[in-house]
């Protein structure tokens, strides 16, 4: 609930993302940074009064519904990207033989 | 109800500083899948079932799935054989002397080695562009020497060609890419 | 008549479902019957707009501005409009005859001419997120479309660099969102200057602005372009130099409008300049020639964001100009270079030779787009520099920068432009759609240096006051010249150790982040100028 | 080293510029839509879970682009993992593997269950929790299992991505048919006249469709990395 937190998760999302060599564990981070950011968005608008955004009886206030609908959609962008980068990173071990940043972007070829 | 979600994002703090300090990818991905299935937990709290279900079903069940099944690809050295004599033979008691290069070869990366045959010659031209073969190997009868054609660019051709050093029947060749027609 | 925005944008994505559906060579010719299609609904449409302003805004499905999502056009969009269908056009004739059988390319391409017109008109900020993200996944696809090592590692490098970066964008989003609780720009617009809390709005401004800076490949964070330009394919190279990478520039005009900070400007013409003297000490270093060319769009991205970054009127204006001349003038020189190194077979500067004897069309056109990028009078870059310039004339010492921009522009392209001479035996090998493709690029080139006025007039409606074709500046340019000419037998020839160095310099994936990080921060302390 | 140092020091100032900024943002907190989606959506979108009437109905057009971007993946990842001219040979599930007999037994059993469970979260969309997405993604995870049971089942490739190209016109042709009725495009197609229970066509047709679309796309996405590297 306290959106500080979430932003704790982003920001170690984006130390992972500055220090990892690996082209795996970049991809992960970026998942980190993405849920860390959904978080964020969903705890800056909860309100402990709030329903659920479903329309039942007697209900006289709600979440902010909008949050709920574009993280939906960022999910899915994230995950998609995630496995474009996937299928990527195998094309890149066999073309290189690593997966490091550094040994793939100093090969020629 | 907000002590139970706060100690879960500290969990989530605690997941992710060690998915950033750990070394081993595996268990970078099985960390991955408990995170994100705390997160759909907090989504949930936030009351936002939606977006749980959303993660739930990504997040914790077919994303981890992708990253499993695109590291075991990653383990593979898939080798695609033009020859049909017994070098690349796999028997109990009596193992190709090819085979146990490779098996050498493999063992030194943790690999996973995967042969297949081919039994028509396919063009070598752009074939590493087309597929996914590591490396490709022919004989050459009249000499006697077999080839391991792999591609340049592979950092692992470099040890698999000082592993065959000393070795005048195996030859490894390294091909370039070419360029191609822009 | 008001659905045509939305039926530019579906037309081609529809089109392009088509093609890759029933994967037959007869219906890919169906690519240019939506480019004619669309040309004459834009036509339609702007002289509809011209006429009925109240029309230039739609919200799809009817609903409440602040609910729903809004397409709206203004003077910026429509000109940015006819450039994206125009380039289209010429990018779909030059690869038609290697990519006739080739429905999935021809099904990316049009796709992302689909999602880049929405980018143009949407006016929701949420909605720019998803476009971004689109476009950023079909130019990796297209990137990578060689599949080989280089375009694949580039192609990677490219796509997590900026889904990085726009998870800055969608940060600054969220925090805009809550202020305000709707995600219209035009409603945002009109409530931004009441709050008075300047460090939630500049959180906000340069969360978005780090997203954009990425996107628009500014000074730290251009590490990207590049490596996706040299790997791409030619024409995809001419797309991304000549459009996508504006859509940042685009979007970045956009939140700069809405934002409205005085406080950046002088950051962002810092930033723009150090952009500039990069990207050209980079691009005299390369021997590559696509990479020349990439390293030459990070310069002149330099300097439309000098120019869009001051309050001057028509130093704005010139900014906005060289955005058309850069994406007319550029692609002409990608898809040329295309040609050549389909020919040579080879990418280094230093080994092609000859190609006026292989290819005198060719190079006569190749010739327009260089003239065009160092400013010759005449031609459109000229223009806009001009402009630009103007604006800056009373300060000595920003004028003095420019010129140094404009003595390395001409120096490197002095060292380019030696692949004409010499001899070779091989045989051009330009087919007569490449031709066409650049004839009307040169042509175009040409008529927007000598029209200028009439363009801004009727595009901009704004009128050029200067006199621009004086003495003074054509004089200026032949000095250029003539320095970047003593410059290149001196110094760029010898190739010096620091050219090597700089050659062979790698930034790595972590530390490209990590400069991202910096480029925050710097941001962060500048505003602090504010607080 | 430097690096590392450096980089948190920097982060931490972030943190504390958050920490600062969030207690001044908790002032400007906005809740306009909070009201306006209470009172309005079940009378605009005939939904009852307001996330799928702002998913479905007021921003449907960012919906059809998320479609889009699965598409171009699936698309994508096809053709980076087939060879030029191969994919119409292809086939979905290919290579048998030695699974347990608990493992097979127990996917019997779950199967119809998750099967179930996906189409009724795809159906009562518009109703509980769930959707055209989460549902889809669900099925997808349904249909894997049949890779446990059946490993020899075998279903062209190309039917898959042909289905998915014709569902994603076939949304793109039911959230335009508004225009025939109400002259505005992407809404619901149902005048407004009509009781809700008629209206809520439209949203459950378009969230079984975008749940078909996604499952299928996942499938091939996974199909395309089970078979990566296989020539």
């Amino acid at each position: 609930m306290n959106p500080i937190l979430s932003f704790i998760i982003i920001l170690i999302g984006i130390y992972g993302i500055c220090t990892s060599k690996h082209i795996i564990k970049s991809i992960v981070c970026f998942n980190l940074i993405q849920t860390g950011t959904i978080l964020l968005f969903l705890n800056l608008g909860y309100s402990e009064e709030g329903h659920i955004p479903i329309i039942g009886e007697q209900i006289e206030k709600i979440v902010d519904p909008i949050p709920q609908a574009l993280m939906i959609t960022t999910i899915v962008i994230g995950s998609t990207i995630t496995a474009l980068a996937l299928i990527l990173s195998i094309k890149i071990f066999h073309y290189y033989g690593s997966l490091y940043w550094k040994v793939v972007f100093d090969r020629e070829g | 109800m907000v002590i139970i979600a706060n100690l879960i994002q500290v969990l989530l703090i605690a997941i992710s500083i060690s998915i950033v300090f750990s070394k081993d990818n595996t268990r970078v991905v099985v960390f991955l899948a408990s995170f994100s299935l705390l997160s759909a937990c907090l989504y949930f709290l936030n009351k936002a079932p939606d977006v749980a279900l959303a993660e739930v079903a990504i997040g914790s069940a077919i994303m981890p799935l992708f990253y499993i099944l695109s590291i075991s690809k990653q383990r593979e050295f898939i080798v695609m054989s033009h020859v049909d004599d017994d070098y690349l033979k796999n028997e109990k008691n009596q193992k190709g002397k090819g085979y146990l290069l490779l098996e050498n070869f493999t063992d030194y990366y943790k690999l996973k080695l995967y042969i297949f045959n081919d039994a028509e010659k396919a063009e070598l031209k752009g074939i590493f562009r087309k597929s996914n073969v590591d490396l490709i190997i022919e004989k050459d009868e009249s000499t006697n020497t077999y080839f391991l054609i792999g591609k340049q660019s592979s950092i692992l051709m470099n040890k698999l060609a000082q592993l065959v050093e000393n070795d005048d029947k195996t030859i490894v060749v390294k091909v370039k890419e070419s360029e191609t027609r822009d | 008549m008001e659905y045509i925005p939305l039926y530019l944008i579906f037309i081609p994505i529809i089109s392009s479902m088509i093609i890759y559906l029933f994967n037959l060579r007869i219906i890919n010719y169906l690519i240019f019957i939506t480019q004619a299609t669309i040309s004459v609904l834009m036509i339609k449409y702007f002289l509809f707009i011209n006429k009925n302003p109240q029309f230039a805004s739609i919200t799809i499905g009817g609903w409440d501005k602040r609910i729903g999502i809004e397409l709206k056009n203004d003077v910026y969009s429509i000109a940015f409009i006819f450039l994206t269908i125009f380039i289209w056009t010429i990018v779909s004739i030059y690869c038609f005859d290697k990519r006739k059988n080739d429905a999935k390319f021809l099904f990316f391409l049009l796709f992302l001419e689909g999602a880049f017109l929405a980018l143009l008109q949407t006016n929701d900020l949420f909605n720019l997120f998803v476009l971004i993200e689109i476009i950023s996944i079909i130019s990796t696809i297209l990137i990578i479309f060689k599949k080989d090592g280089f375009a694949v590692r580039a192609g990677l490098y490219y796509l997590l660099f900026n889904s990085i970066g726009s998870i800055f964008y969608l940060l600054g989003m969220i925090i805009i969102y809550n202020i305000f609780g709707t995600l219209n720009i035009d409603v945002i617009k009109h409530h931004i200057h009441l709050i008075d809390n300047d460090l939630i709005i500049h959180a906000a401004f340069i969360l978005m602005m780090s997203a954009i800076g990425v996107k628009s490949a500014l000074f730290p964070v251009f590490t990207w372009l590049p490596k996706a330009h040299g790997a791409a394919p030619s024409s995809i190279s001419a797309l991304l130099s000549g459009l996508i990478v504006k859509s940042g520039l685009y979007v970045m005009i956009k939140v700069d409008h809405l934002f409205n900070l005085y406080t950046f400007k002088e950051y962002f013409f810092i930033l723009g300049f150090f952009s500039a003297i990069i990207g050209i000490l980079f691009a005299l270093s390369q021997k590559d020639i696509k990479q020349i060319l990439a390293y030459h769009t990070i310069s002149q991205i330099g300097i439309i964001l000098m120019g869009l970054s001051t309050i001057n009127q028509i130093t704005f204006y010139g900014g906005l100009y060289h955005i058309i001349n850069h994406a007319l003038f550029k692609s002409l020189l990608f898809l040329g270079a295309g040609m050549i190194i389909r020919t040579y077979n080879i990418r280094r500067v230093t080994e092609i030779r000859g190609v006026f004897k292989t290819m005198p069309l060719t190079s006569i056109f190749i010739i327009v787009g260089m003239l065009s990028i160092t400013g010759a009078p005449f031609f459109n870059g000229f223009i806009s520099k001009s402009l630009i310039v103007h604006g800056l004339k009373e300060q000595t010492f920003i004028y003095f920068l420019f010129f140094i921009i404009n003595i390395g522009t001409a120096t490197s392209f002095i060292k380019f432009s030696q692949i004409f001479f010499g001899k070779s035996k091989l045989k051009g090998q330009a087919t007569i759609n490449e031709k066409i493709a650049l004839f009307i690029l040169s042509i175009a080139c040409i008529t927007l240096g000598l029209h200028f006025n009439y363009f801004n007039q009727y595009l901009f409606h704004v009128e050029s006051p200067v006199v621009i074709l004086d003495l003074y500046n054509i004089m200026t340019y032949f000095i250029t010249i003539i320095i970047g000419f003593i410059l290149y037998q001196t110094i760029i020839k010898k190739d010096y150790l620091v050219f090597k160095k700089i050659r062979h310099m790698h930034i790595t994936f972590e530390t490209t982040n990590y400069l991202l990080v910096l480029y925050i921060f710097t941001m962060i302390l500048w505003s602090f100028k504010a607080l | 080293m430097i690096k590392k140092i450096s980089l948190l020091i920097i982060l931490f100032i972030m943190l504390i510029l958050f920490i600062q900024m969030q207690f001044d943002l908790k002032g400007y907190l906005n809740y306009f839509s909070h009201e306006y989606f209470l009172s309005h959506t079940y009378k605009d979108t005939a939904s009852s879970n307001i996330v799928t009437g702002i998913y479905l109905d007021y921003r449907l057009f960012d919906s059809i682009f998320e479609a889009s971007i699965l598409l171009i993946v699936v698309s994508g990842i096809v053709y980076m993992t087939t060879k030029e001219g191969e994919e119409n040979e292809r086939v979905f599930i290919f290579e048998k593997v030695k699974i347990s007999n608990l493992l097979t037994i127990l996917s019997r059993v779950l199967y119809p269950f998750m099967l179930m469970f996906g189409v009724y979260i795809i159906i009562h969309g518009h109703l509980s929790p769930g959707g055209g997405f989460q549902g889809g993604a669900i099925l997808a995870t349904a249909v894997l299992i049949t890779y446990y049971i059946d490993p020899d089942k075998i279903t062209k490739f190309s039917l898959i991505i042909f289905l998915e190209k014709l569902l994603f016109i076939s949304i793109l042709i039911i959230s335009s048919l508004s225009l025939l009725t109400k002259n505005v495009l992407f809404t619901n197609f149902i005048p407004n006249q009509t009781s809700n229970t008629y209206r809520s066509i439209f949203l459950i047709l378009l969230n079984l469709l975008i749940g078909i679309k996604v499952s299928l796309g996942l499938v091939s996405i996974f199909s395309s990395f089970l078979k990566e590297g296989r020539s």
